[in-house]
């Protein structure tokens, strides 16, 4: 496997020569060109994190707008760009990468691997979700914010509907971002095929693995969809195109139809990552490994293939045939069973293991608390007669944020309690956290639970503004009250987040005794992830007294070397090298950037030099190392 | 349980709300038996899992005992034969519900069009020449009313919570709904779509009257009677005349035909000014026909700077058109 | 998000706080009453009215200040006895005035007199 | 039970039988889904009740029967790697899920559950018109 | 004899066969175009969507259903062009470089032919009707020119294989990248067998 040479070596001078190798300069220009994907994963958290400041203050603003009957604190045009403004950067710039940033900063150490398949790659998506984030939220602050809704029905987000930059910026937006989605997907499903340690099977593999990959399938079949829509849209509104226009044969139910075949895989492409966060944090606090592992892995398989199949229930009330809405009711209704059994596996774990309460577990437990009243509420609305009466209505925004902050914004901050030690190698105050946790799922219940009544009573959902008298008012002050419950408890987390960072305590190797590899590695792991490339011999490798002792006296593993293993089994098949630092993925999203900026402000002339700009860095990046001339005499 | 407390006391506290739990239609009746089917069966749900819980953590923070066994039969029946026969059944009863809602209880004895525009409803009775309205729809009790559904601009979705689920007006297309109120009253309705910027304010009121007085409307509405003006008033009909009203709107008996806003033929007894943007009194009137954009900015209807003498005049006048 | 936090401070405060004092002017007015009035009467479609929900018509002139304003309309000294004529019937005190008799009863009209002239 | 052999050429198609126990439903439920939505919402659409002369209801229950027969296909066959699989598990020192065995299992709750959708589906072309009133 | 074969391929053994492991570039281009197949399924998605939800008459107005001898000899160029890519990756296996040019040359030639036959079709069709004319015209020119900007991106990543292996590049062992561009282009090749269907067979059927 590797060469007799190292074996030489003894141990403590091959991984001093590793650490060596691996060392990062502490230079501006390393800071950009860095490919380590520990690195890259906490920069997407922390992005992924202001994002989700800024759209959350949006939605404090919306609140207080709606706290009284007639409020007038936002105009309307205001309240419209930032409801879709809110909507937009929680789903598309907050959610996907923050679950992306978990993905990456874990998923090697997950598979016993030194770096994502691609480092470079994973750079690039970076610096492209960054910039997407920097146009989309640069807008708001422009006034052009988009003002369709997240969904951006047509005709009304097409001309002559929507005059004014708005819904470039959207639709410009989002097919820019999916480009770091895209390469983010690749990424993690190359990386988990190819990359896992020996022995690691696929009846082995991590939860939280099996999620990120099946998200990233979805990924890769969903996105098309939005890109086309929104491709066409932007044809539409620029050039003239006829798509979404009656008149000239066009459709408006194309676009809802190529919208939600997007549109809802993605929450599953949000919310199975998250279960996969709470699936991996359990066995740590329950003491035993997920009962009913190949059951929960068939659930993550279901679900993935299934949410392809129930996209019609967002336009149940578009007058379609009644039958062809059954065949997606069925689908939306029995997608349950998989989500089911994931929750009973959870409970069953808790049932027979030995519970340990500490603040990850206090957020998996509001999780699943949150995650089944949003289920069974998404159940009504699988539907068609309750949905019909019921959409648009307050009750399906409550039904989803208690599917999407219960289901994804519950663990991923107890995903960030249980990881900040590999993440920073510090610990967080368990006091400050609990106090965090408490306002945070109280904060959330009291907004959110009130709009299920409202909704019932009638309230229809994006209005700015609502009549006094009709049995609304006292639902939306204790909304709004809730709401900066919340704002406060989400505060509690930031602080102690960042109070750990600067003074916390230096976390002890392993603290929580996790089950999955990445507390095998060191408390924070290094540059180089493994000395030697772990042997993995049954489902929770942490626990496993084989594969800790063969870390400590397996041969290490030389240089940038990476082991690739077979696809089913993790066979060891043969090393490669792993690339270097690079500036190249910055330039070539930067490339990008000029071609977006050029199409969004119409100067197409720098739209067309930023694509020659893309087409030579990428060229560059790409070109093949000349053979050397032992290389080439063997040619 | 405070959920199921609060959801308990949402019918007695509802007062005058559009609510879907106090329901006077028969479509939406049905959905309402359907939700609180749905709704005991989503208790019993979430409380077996706050339970099952509550139960983990009280009783296994003390037992040391971690039971290595595979919890397969456990999650196999509570996580897939119990929630199979449950969402079999709610699937099924759902399926007749549809059935229900797309098959009216008689059949139609009467059509209305319903037109969406940004941000009001154009309602026609096509049965009844000339019989248009805005913002309100008025039916007879106890019949089945069919109602077309289309829009001049973008989409909008029709819902009258009381009286029936919703269904949206998309550009290109005829949809087709039918309400069926059971009892007399007044019902409110939105549009549930967002359709820009005045989205909030573009409300309907669903009047449901005996069948005789119903009749008596819609004949005036059609045919409206000659009025006995005073001075005043006839002078407010000069004005609304001279000014470009009639270019936008309606008012029939009268040289105004526009069809851009909405028919003013019975404005004097709607139930609001601008789709339920201010009530409609003198007051509103007045500051709606001078400044439409204070009350609801973005309108349409641009300022109408008429001459300060003239105003009281036209007001008085368009008081007259009921 | 402070200046929202601020607002909704506002909102509750208020809310809460008691009700302005009858002005002397206007003995046995009401003027709480009279802001309810003023909302419901759509003075608010023609004139800002501070204090007043949904009230900032641009159509006549604002009434913020109205108890330190001299005249009424340009016409009558501003007290309340002038003042509730006014309400009552505009077009008496000037006729061709765009502002309508909104036949508003003498209760009403000493309730809303109260009110405005509360707004120092 | 006495252990079976295999050839190469049984080890050439043994994935391709064990991946059809995996996707098989998965990949009937998809067709079914799109054609079913797509020619009921299209012909209802243009006003029609055939397609190319076939009564739509006919079409539907063509979308709906033989996508279920080719699950119900799908899940004999994850039954079958299941049973084969758990048999030589027993044989096995560690008793634990084998890969194989872990995808029949995996198959086996999927195709149930794809065909469950189908008939789901198929119960509503009993109920429901093809097209609305 | 179906029998024995069942029971032999569903022997433990049989089921647990794994095959030959791929490279993580491999895997890389296949995910790459898959998601790219998608697109394209969704586009030809939409093609038939609007084109049965318009009804007849299709195409709408004035337009004529498309010629179809353009467009077959365009397929009759561009099919093809996948062999000598094939040749030319089997050639560099074997350390063949010059097969591996000349391979590469040729279907970059067939590649220019296809896009310049590409520039000659819509030289004729916009005299007939161009993307704003009504929803014809829009799918038309959408779909055949994100098809042609497919072609000129495998035509670029030929070149770009192409001239690396004039420098000295590529060897019996390191071929990677020609095997990746190779898929590149095998997929923009048969893609367009399925928008040959969409936007012109269909149209006569």
């Amino acid at each position: 496997m590797t060469t007799t040479s190292a074996q030489a070596v003894p141990r403590a001078v091959a991984v001093a020569r590793l650490e060596e190798q691996w060392r990062e300069q502490r230079s501006l220009r390393s800071w950009f060109a860095t490919v380590d994907h520990k690195r890259i994963g906490r920069r997407y958290l922390v992005t992924a994190g202001a994002f989700f400041g800024l759209a959350g203050i949006d939605a404090l603003l919306l609140r207080t707008q709606l706290a009284r009957a007639g409020g007038d604190v936002l105009s309307p045009d205001q309240y419209n760009q930032l409801f879709t403004m809110h909507g937009t950067a929680m789903i598309f710039l907050f959610a996907t990468p923050m679950l992306f940033g978990f993905g990456n900063a874990l998923v090697p150490l997950m598979l016993g691997a030194r770096d994502m398949a691609f480092p470079r790659l994973n750079a690039f998506g970076y610096w492209v979700f960054l910039f997407a984030g920097l146009i989309m939220f640069s807008s708001q602050f422009l006034g052009v914010a988009p003002n369709g809704g997240w969904f951006a029905y047509v005709p009304l987000t097409d001309l002559p509907y929507s005059l004014g930059r708005n819904l470039d910026v959207y639709t410009l937006g989002l097919i820019f971002l999916g480009v770091s989605t895209t390469a983010g997907a690749i990424n993690f499903i190359v990386t988990s095929i190819k990359l896992r340690a020996p022995g690691m099977s696929l009846n082995r593999a991590p939860l939280f693995v099996w999620a990120i990959v099946a998200t990233s399938f979805m990924v890769l079949f969903a996105l098309p969809a939005l890109n086309a829509a929104n491709a066409l849209l932007f044809l539409d509104r620029r050039f003239g195109t006829h798509f979404f226009q009656p008149d000239a044969g066009g459709n408006t139910l194309l676009w809802q139809h190529l919208f939600w075949i997007f549109g809802h895989p993605d929450v599953y492409i949000i919310v199975l990552p998250a279960l996969g966060i709470v699936s991996a944090i359990l066995p740590a606090f329950c003491r035993r490994g997920v009962a009913a592992y190949p059951l929960v892995v068939l659930a993550t398989i279901t679900i993935a293939i299934i949410s392809f199949g129930v996209w019609v229930h967002h336009m149940f009330a578009t007058g379609l045939p009644s039958l062809s809405l059954s065949f997606f009711s069925a689908a939306s209704v029995l997608i349950t069973i998989p989500s089911g059994i994931q929750v009973f596996a959870w409970v069953a774990t808790m049932l027979f293991g030995r519970i340990v309460v500490r603040v990850p577990l206090l957020f998996v437990v509001g999780f699943i608390v949150t995650f089944v009243m949003g289920g069974v509420t998404g159940v009504m609305f699988g539907i068609t007669a309750f949905d019909m009466q019921i959409t648009d209505s307050y009750f399906v925004v409550a039904h989803f944020h208690y599917v999407l902050f219960g289901g994804a914004v519950f663990p991923i901050i107890g995903g960030l309690y249980y990881w900040l030690p590999v993440l920073t190698g510090k610990m967080a105050s368990e006091v400050l956290g609990r106090w965090a946790f408490g306002l945070v799922f109280g904060g959330f219940h009291l907004t959110f639970f009130p709009m299920h009544l409202s909704g019932l009573l009638g309230m229809p959902r994006r209005v700015y503004t609502y009549p006094t008298g009709l049995g609304w008012d006292p639902w939306n002050l204790l909304s709004t009250i809730g709401s900066y419950v919340l704002a406060v408890g989400l505060l509690l987390v930031v602080l102690s987040v960042v109070l750990a960072v600067a003074r916390g305590p230096r976390a002890a190797v392993d603290p929580w005794g996790g089950d999955t590899l990445e507390w095998a590695a060191t408390t924070p792991p290094r540059p180089y992830n493994f000395a030697s490339i772990p042997q993995v011999f049954g489902l929770h490798p942490a626990w496993d007294r084989r594969t800790l002792s063969r870390l400590e006296t397996d041969e290490v593993l030389p240089g940038h070397q990476a082991l690739l293993t077979s696809e089913l089994d993790a066979r060891p098949q043969r090393l490669v090298s792993m690339p270097e630092a690079s500036l190249r993925p910055l330039l070539a999203a930067l490339a990008l950037l000029v071609v977006v900026l050029g199409l969004l402000w119409a100067v197409y002339w720098l739209a067309i030099a930023g694509v020659v700009a893309t087409i030579v860095v990428v060229v560059g990046w790409l070109w093949p190392p000349q053979l050397t001339r032992a290389e080439a005499e063997a040619a | 349980m405070a959920a199921v407390l609060v959801a308990l006391c949402l019918a007695g506290c509802a007062g005058s709300a559009p609510s879907t739990l106090d329901t006077a239609g028969t479509g939406a009746r049905r959905v309402e038996g359907l939700w609180w089917f749905m709704f005991w069966i989503s208790v019993v749900a979430v409380l077996e899992v706050l339970l099952l819980l509550g139960w983990a953590l009280w009783r296994r923070r003390r037992d040391t005992r971690v039971r290595a066994g595979d919890a397969m039969p456990f999650v196999g029946v509570l996580g897939v034969g119990l929630p199979f026969i449950v969402l079999v059944a709610v699937y099924g009863v759902g399926l007749r519900d549809l059935n229900a809602l797309i098959r009216p209880p008689a059949g139609p004895e009467l059509s209305i069009e319903v037109i969406g525009h940004r941000w009001w409803w154009e309602v026609r009775y096509p049965d009844t020449a000339g019989a248009i309205t805005a913002n309100e729809i008025r039916i007879p009790v106890n019949q089945t009313i069919r109602i077309r559904l289309t829009t001049a601009d973008v989409q909008h979705s029709f819902w009258v919570p009381q009286l029936m689920p919703k269904t949206d007006l998309i550009a290109g297309r005829v949809n087709e709904t039918w309400l069926h109120a059971e009892r007399i009253g007044t019902f409110r309705g939105v549009c549930a779509e967002y359709c820009g910027l005045q989205h909030a304010n573009m409300s309907l009121i669903v009047t449901v009257q005996p069948e005789e007085e119903f009749t008596a409307w819609l004949r005036d509405l059609a045919a409206p009677p000659a009025r006995d003006l005073t001075e005043q008033q006839r002078r407010g009909q000069a004005v609304f005349e001279a000014a470009a009203c009639g270019a936008c709107h309606t008012v029939r008996g009268t040289t105004a035909t526009g069809t851009i806003g909405p028919d003013l033929t019975t404005i004097g007894s709607r139930w609001s000014l601008g789709a339920g943007a201010a009530p409609n009194d003198k007051g509103h009137l007045g500051g709606w026909i001078v400044n439409p954009q204070s009350l609801k900015p973005g309108n349409q209807m641009p300022p109408q700077p008429v001459p300060a003498s003239d105003l009281p005049d036209l007001l008085s006048y368009l008081e007259t058109l009921r | 998000m402070l200046s929202a936090l601020a607002t909704v401070a506002a909102a509750v405060v208020a809310a809460c706080s008691t009700p302005p004092t009858p002005p002397a002017e206007v003995p046995g007015g009401d003027p709480a009453r009279g802001a309810q009035l003023i909302a419901e009467l759509g003075c608010g479609s023609c004139h800002s009215v501070p204090g007043v929900r949904d009230a900032h018509g641009l159509v006549g002139p604002p009434l913020d200040h109205f108890g330190r304003r001299a005249y009424i309309a340009g016409e009558l000294t501003n007290n309340g006895a002038n003042l509730q004529r006014w309400i009552r019937d505009p077009q008496s005190v000037e006729p061709g005035t765009a502002m309508p008799n909104l036949g508003v009863s003498e209760i009403d009209a000493r309730d809303i007199a109260a009110y405005l002239l509360t707004l120092e | 039970m006495t252990t079976i052999r295999s050839t190469a050429r049984g080890r050439r198609l043994g994935p391709a039988f064990s991946w059809f126990g995996v996707v098989g439903g998965a990949v009937a439920w998809s067709v079914h889904l799109i054609a079913a939505w797509a020619v009921d919402e299209l012909t209802c659409g243009a006003g029609r009740a055939t397609v190319a002369g076939v009564p739509l209801v006919a079409v539907m229950w063509v979308a709906v029967i033989v996508p279920a027969l080719v699950t119900a296909a799908a899940l004999a066959v994850s039954a079958l790697v299941w049973r084969r699989e758990s048999a030589a598990a027993r044989q096995r020192a560690d008793r634990g899920y084998g890969r194989t065995g872990m995808l029949g299992l995996v198959g086996l709750g999927a195709n149930a559950l794809f065909l469950s959708i189908i008939v789901a589906g198929g119960a509503a072309v009993l109920v429901l018109p093809v097209c609305q009133p | 004899m179906t029998g024995k074969l069942f029971t032999e391929s569903t022997a433990p053994e049989a089921l647990a066969a794994e095959p030959a492991p791929r490279s993580t570039g491999w895997w890389g281009m296949v995910g790459f175009v898959t998601t790219e197949a998608a697109l394209f399924a969704v586009l030809l998605g939409t093609f038939f969507y609007l084109r049965f939800q318009h009804g007849e008459p299709w195409p709408p107005r004035e337009i004529e259903r498309p010629q179809l001898t353009v467009p077959l000899i365009m397929t009759a160029v561009l099919l093809p062009s996948s062999l000598p890519v094939v040749w030319a990756e089997r050639g560099i296996r074997r350390g063949q470089r010059w097969r591996l040019r000349l391979g590469l040359a040729a279907t970059i030639v067939m590649g220019l032919t296809f896009l310049s036959l590409q520039v000659m079709e819509y030289q004729t069709k916009l005299r007939e009707f161009t993307f704003t004319t009504d929803v014809f015209g829009s799918l038309f020119y959408a779909i055949t020119g994100f098809h042609g900007l497919h072609v000129a991106v495998g035509l670029l990543i030929l070149s770009w294989v192409l001239a690396a292996s004039l420098r000295g590049s590529f060897s019996s062992h390191k071929h990677e990248r020609v095997s990746l561009a190779a898929i590149y282009w095998h997929f923009v090749d048969l893609v367009w067998v399925a928008i040959l269907f969409t936007v012109y067979l269909s149209q006569h059927l």
